[in-house]
């Protein structure tokens, strides 16, 4: 880690900014500090619904369905059934939504994840995402990230809750 | 390429003598204007490299692939140049509308009709006038107007404090400006440039050259007191009151955009090298050569002129990133204050040098 | 080996019984850690209704053990019944005095002039609803620059026609304070100069920090959005 | 006022100005160049700071304090979880202390660079306000290292903070501590003793202590009018106790006491004892770990906290009134730069427009904290 020189002019299309190692000294794995924008792995989320609820602008939604069979691959959803952690998922995430004009870039949806599934991208993260910082959109609904597999509709509602009280 | 020669070069000069004359002066305008542009596009250039090189910056650069400025962004001036030309022109609704178009040419015009007096080599001037330093200062006060033109026409309460303090400023600034130049009309008993400035050949004190800012120390005096009312007349930090980008936004030129405003920019620092050149020819020797004899010809003359201002506009350039700004009554108790009563000090001092020692 | 650990454990949880959770903590082995943790917990839950018994005695010694506060405050209770009878509400002072408003101005005043308080210094007021149809109040928090002592002074008002004396004269940051009380709670400081909203635009509707405040329908012909789009 | 005026021309100084320092607007009463009245009229950055945290958990504020004070939101954050921790009585780790007071001296430093470069710009000295913010760049840089964040932070937590300090840390802020030091006499050379400078600024704006302390005006703003109070030493928190400082105060080295000059050059002098605080930390820093009195859920009990705090803009005070649940039920913020602003009328009446300009920014406010 080093303190820039006096060259303070960077040119920036060409040149990027020189992001600091970020080597913490204290369990590497678990901390994760970079502000870019937000990625999630949505083979890993189990659908816990942590980031959701300790959001401080409400900026993501998730929509979960419950499956019987736990752990068990959907491939007409493209549903995996284990996390790489090797958690069985007891839930398929129909909706997994981030709206990347509300988020504060707090970092407070990183920490809580189980699954460390919902991450900045770069730094620490690399490996799993390059960084992305600079995304910018002409319109703005452009900008909210939907992260959940696009299933068709015919084939996700085998598993809403209201198809399956009317089976039964 | 004195407009005398011209028109006496001009065939038929004595029949039609008026369209002879207008003839020989829109001949003369041209590379002045030329002059003026291309100058201003450097001293913009050095304005922005200089003061980046001040502040730990690059300045303008262009590297990689696109539509970057150039090598070292030399194509910035031109660039800005251009985006001023091609900006939409607006005129504010409640403005008046003809007082708002005419006053960016009144104060081009100011800067513009001072260069005709300005000796640039020995043979290069446009109009070597027996009254050239009388000729300068008078007009050199007309961009002034234009100024005030441009404050009240704008209709907005920042122009016409920025119109109202500029005027203020630059009508003050002149006495000392012009009392300053009183001992050099003195010491060289001639109002015309060329003729100052051939009175500063040679040698004095044995190794200086025969510079009027040498002869004695009263002039020394008199030139500092020349460049700073210089300074202040370009309405140059630490004398840009009028135009305090932090207290009246711009000044009175605040509702000015695309090419008006680039006529501002460019009179501001036609205006500069005007200031700049009168000091040189005054006080610096002109066209003169440092070393007497060494690189003394005519064509060095151009050189000479020419890099004796720019110095002097690197100078104000370095007062200008580095000095913060006076206040509007400081700024008048300097001129007043100060400056004047040295002024006078100054011309019953090289009065009595003269009659002393010369 | 177990048994050693055991021991530890026990060495450690005692410690921990004691104040110093370091002990605790500053093991290495996870396992061993949690294990500490568990039997801690274990530890505490057998020794609970002795602890409860024990934590009141402990919080009254500590608040005994500030006395210079809890004077001052008396203090001041004391001189303003003294002073101004029938304007203190609350008999416990401990923490704040509640008067009810009558004479606060002069009450003020009396606060920034006295020698012996010298409260020259108005350090914040916060409005407070204390629920919906409950009645609203006044905070003051007042500093001597002098003597560096606090006192916190409240005052209750009623919900439907809130009104309590302005204090701007005595302290000229009132101005302010009080214009920004009224602009999220409605309570109108009579004897304000200027008593306008301040961080609203002037035609807002409605006290936004009550805790009845419902957001306007429609603001200059334009819909408030209640939920935001595609987002239910 | 007795005097009867002529045509006034009220001026409005705002909400778009190169030099309002954020979107505040001044309806100032103009006689020639001499103003006679001004008014500050502010909310134009109101993002409803206080409804907002009624409706979110006690964690999720630290974000939105953040953006109250952005120039300086480690203070912000600290001021926040001490005044939480109190209310819960916790106590954190000592490593913690001491990486809380590392980052808010930081932070105060970075916060004064960009007042005092601002206030130059202000007077029209463009060249110290760079130099300021390439300083201040490199405070930035040390942040990002830390946290991932260059402005707003989100690091100090209730109970502890987010991230023990990363490799080489220490090394990094003795570098930039060795490189910074000189750097003041520099900026001291360049503007703080430039005739000009002082002409602008000494003897203008003069905040008498009484009125100072009437408007509450704190922190730097206060010490400039020579009264010696800093919530650091006089109401101690954290750890501030263990370290050797002192308060520098306006004493009128260039005109009266509480004038423009003194302001400016208390928050100069300021730097250098944050400089000395954060040396004297790195050097005492315990081992430990960060993470070990985070609460798994912040549920204060019932009760109420006002508790101070010294940012670099003064007494940033938090009112905090719990009812038992994981949500503050009031939560007012009591910002430094709120009464800052409101003196800025009575100080400017009878300077002119520069003055107003130069007192203004003498102030050192930030919109974001006084519109919360």
């Amino acid at each position: 880690m080093k303190i820039r020189k006096d060259n303070v002019t960077l040119q920036y299309p060409e040149e990027r900014w020189p992001r600091p190692e970020r080597n913490i000294g204290f369990n590497v794995e678990n901390y994760n500090v970079i502000r870019s924008r937000l990625h999630v792995d949505i083979d890993d989320c189990i659908g816990c619904l942590k980031c959701e609820r300790v959001c401080p602008v409400q900026c993501i939604k998730i929509n979960t369905v419950k499956v019987e069979t736990k752990g068990e691959d959907l491939p007409d959803i493209s549903h995996t059934g284990i996390t790489s952690n090797g958690t069985k998922k007891a839930l398929i995430v129909s909706r997994f939504d981030i709206d990347m004009t509300e988020c504060c870039y707090c970092n407070l949806c990183v920490y809580p994840c189980p699954e460390e599934c919902i991450y900045m991208t770069g730094g620490p993260n690399s490996h799993k995402h390059p960084i992305d910082y600079e995304f910018s959109q002409y319109d703005r609904n452009d900008l909210i990230y939907k992260f959940a597999k696009d299933v068709e509709d015919e084939k996700m509602s085998n598993y809403l809750p209201q198809q399956k009280q009317v089976d039964e | 390429m004195t407009v005398d020669n011209l028109i006496n070069w001009f065939p038929f000069g004595a029949e039609w003598p008026v369209i002879t004359f207008v003839t020989a002066v829109l001949i003369c305008a041209i590379p002045v204007f030329l002059f003026i542009a291309v100058y201003a596009l450097v001293a913009i250039y050095g304005e922005l490299k200089i003061s980046s090189f001040m502040q730990d910056k690059v300045g303008p650069m262009g590297q990689g692939v696109g539509l970057h400025a150039g090598k070292w962004g030399l194509l910035q001036p031109v660039a800005d140049a251009l985006k001023l030309i091609l900006k939409e022109d607006i005129i504010p609704e409640s403005a008046d509308k003809k007082l708002f178009i005419l006053a960016p040419f009144v104060v081009f015009v100011g800067a513009f009709i001072t260069f005709a007096a300005l000796p640039f080599s020995q043979e290069i001037i446009v109009a070597d006038m027996n009254i050239g330093v009388f000729y300068i200062l008078a007009v050199s006060s007309l961009g002034v107007i234009g100024i005030i033109l441009a404050g009240w026409s704008s209709n907005n309460k920042w122009s016409l404090y920025g119109a109202m303090r500029s005027a203020a400023q630059i009508i003050s600034y002149e006495i000392p400006a012009g009392l300053s130049i009183i001992p050099i009309v003195m010491l060289t008993g001639t109002l015309s440039m060329q003729g100052i400035i051939v009175s500063q050949q040679g040698i004095i004190w044995g190794f200086l050259p025969n510079w009027i800012i040498f002869n004695n120390p009263f002039t020394f005096i008199a030139f500092f007191i020349f460049f700073i009312s210089g300074v202040a007349e370009c309405n140059r930090t630490p004398f840009d009151i009028p135009e305090a980008e932090s207290e009246l936004v711009a000044g009175a030129f605040t509702e000015y955009s695309g090419m008006r405003y680039a006529f501002f920019f460019l009179s501001e620092y036609a205006n500069m090298f005007v200031v700049s050149g009168v000091a040189v020819a005054a006080f610096l020797g002109g066209w003169n050569s440092p070393i007497p004899g060494f690189m003394d010809s005519p064509s060095w003359g151009l050189f000479w002129f020419i890099g004796k201002s720019m110095s002097l506009i690197f100078l104000m350039i370095w007062f200008r990133w580095t000095f913060p700004r006076l206040r509007v009554d400081q700024l008048m108790s300097v001129c007043w204050k100060v400056l004047l009563p040295i002024s006078f000090v100054n011309i019953f001092g090289v009065g009595i040098w003269n009659l002393l020692v010369g | 080996m177990s048994e050693d650990q055991d021991k530890y454990i026990a060495e450690v949880v005692e410690k921990a019984l004691r104040g110093d959770m370091d002990a605790i903590n500053n093991i290495e082995d996870r396992v061993t850690r949690s294990k500490a943790k568990a039997a801690l917990i274990k530890a505490k839950r057998l020794s609970k209704t002795a602890a409860a018994e024990a934590a009141p005695a402990e919080e009254t010694a500590q608040t005994d053990t500030t006395p210079t506060e809890k004077s001052l405050n008396q203090k001041v209770a004391e001189a303003l019944a003294k002073k101004f009878s029938g304007s203190i509400d609350s008999e416990d002072v401990n923490e704040y005095i509640q008067l009810n408003g009558k004479n606060w101005f002069e009450i003020a005043q009396y606060l920034k002039d006295n020698p012996d308080l010298l409260f020259d210094s108005l350090q914040c007021i916060t409005g407070f609803d204390f629920g919906e149809g409950e009645a609203l109040e006044v905070r003051y928090n007042l500093h001597s620059m002098t003597h560096y002592h606090a006192i916190e002074i409240r005052i209750k008002t009623d919900r439907n026609d809130p009104k309590v004396p302005s204090v701007e004269q005595v302290w000229r940051i009132g101005d302010w304070f009080e214009r920004e009380t009224y602009d999220m709670y409605g309570i109108v400081f009579e004897g304000h100069h200027n008593m306008t909203r301040i961080l609203c635009p002037e035609d807002w509707e409605g006290w936004p920090l009550r805790k009845d405040y419902e957001t306007q329908e429609t603001y200059h012909g334009i819909i408030v959005p209640k939920v935001k789009e595609g987002w239910e | 006022m007795g005097v009867v005026h002529g045509d006034l021309m009220t001026l409005n100084i705002g909400p778009q100005h190169p030099s309002t320092h954020g979107v505040l607007r001044l309806k100032v009463k103009t006689d020639g160049e001499i103003v006679s009245e001004v008014e500050p009229y502010i909310g134009y950055l109101h993002r409803c700071f206080e409804k907002h945290c009624e409706n979110v958990t006690y964690d999720q504020v630290i974000p939105y304090t953040d953006r109250c004070d952005y120039i300086a939101s480690m203070n912000n954050n600290f001021g926040y979880a001490v005044a939480v921790e109190e209310l819960m009585k916790i106590k954190v780790p000592e490593r913690v202390e001491y990486i809380r007071v590392i980052v808010a001296e930081l932070n105060r430093i970075a916060s004064h660079l960009l007042a005092l470069g601002t206030y130059g710009l202000d007077v029209g000295a463009f060249t110290p306000f760079l130099y300021m913010f390439r300083d201040r760049e490199r405070i930035l840089d040390i942040f990002e290292a830390l946290c991932g964040a260059r402005l707003l932070y989100n690091y100090i937590w209730v109970g502890g903070v987010s991230h023990d300090f990363p490799n080489e840390f220490v090394e990094t802020v003795y570098s930039f501590l060795d490189y910074f030091e000189p750097k003041i006499k520099e900026y001291n050379e360049l503007l703080t003793y430039n005739k000009i400078f002082i002409e602008r600024t000494a003897d203008v704006g003069v905040m008498p202590p009484e009125v100072a302390i009437s408007y509450g005006v704190s922190g730097p703003n206060l010490r400039g009018s020579g009264v010696k109070w800093d919530i650091r030493k006089n109401e101690t928190y954290s750890i501030y106790e263990k370290f050797d400082f002192d308060i520098p105060v306006g004493s009128g080295i260039m005109g009266t006491v509480g004038d423009c000059w003194d302001r400016y050059y208390v928050r100069m002098q300021e730097m250098v004892q944050s400089a000395k605080i954060v040396r004297q930390a790195l050097k005492t820093i315990p081992a430990g770990n960060v993470h070990q009195a985070l609460p798994k859920k912040i549920r204060p009990p019932k009760g109420f906290i006002y508790k101070r705090t010294e940012s670099p803009r003064g007494d940033l005070a938090y009112y905090i009134v719990s009812d038992g649940s994981p949500i503050p039920f009031r939560l007012k913020m009591r910002s430094p730069a709120f009464t800052a602003l409101s003196v800025l009328g009575e100080i400017s009446q009878g300077w002119m427009m520069s003055d107003v300009i130069a007192i203004l920014g003498s102030l050192d406010i930030v919109l974001g904290e006084i519109d919360r």
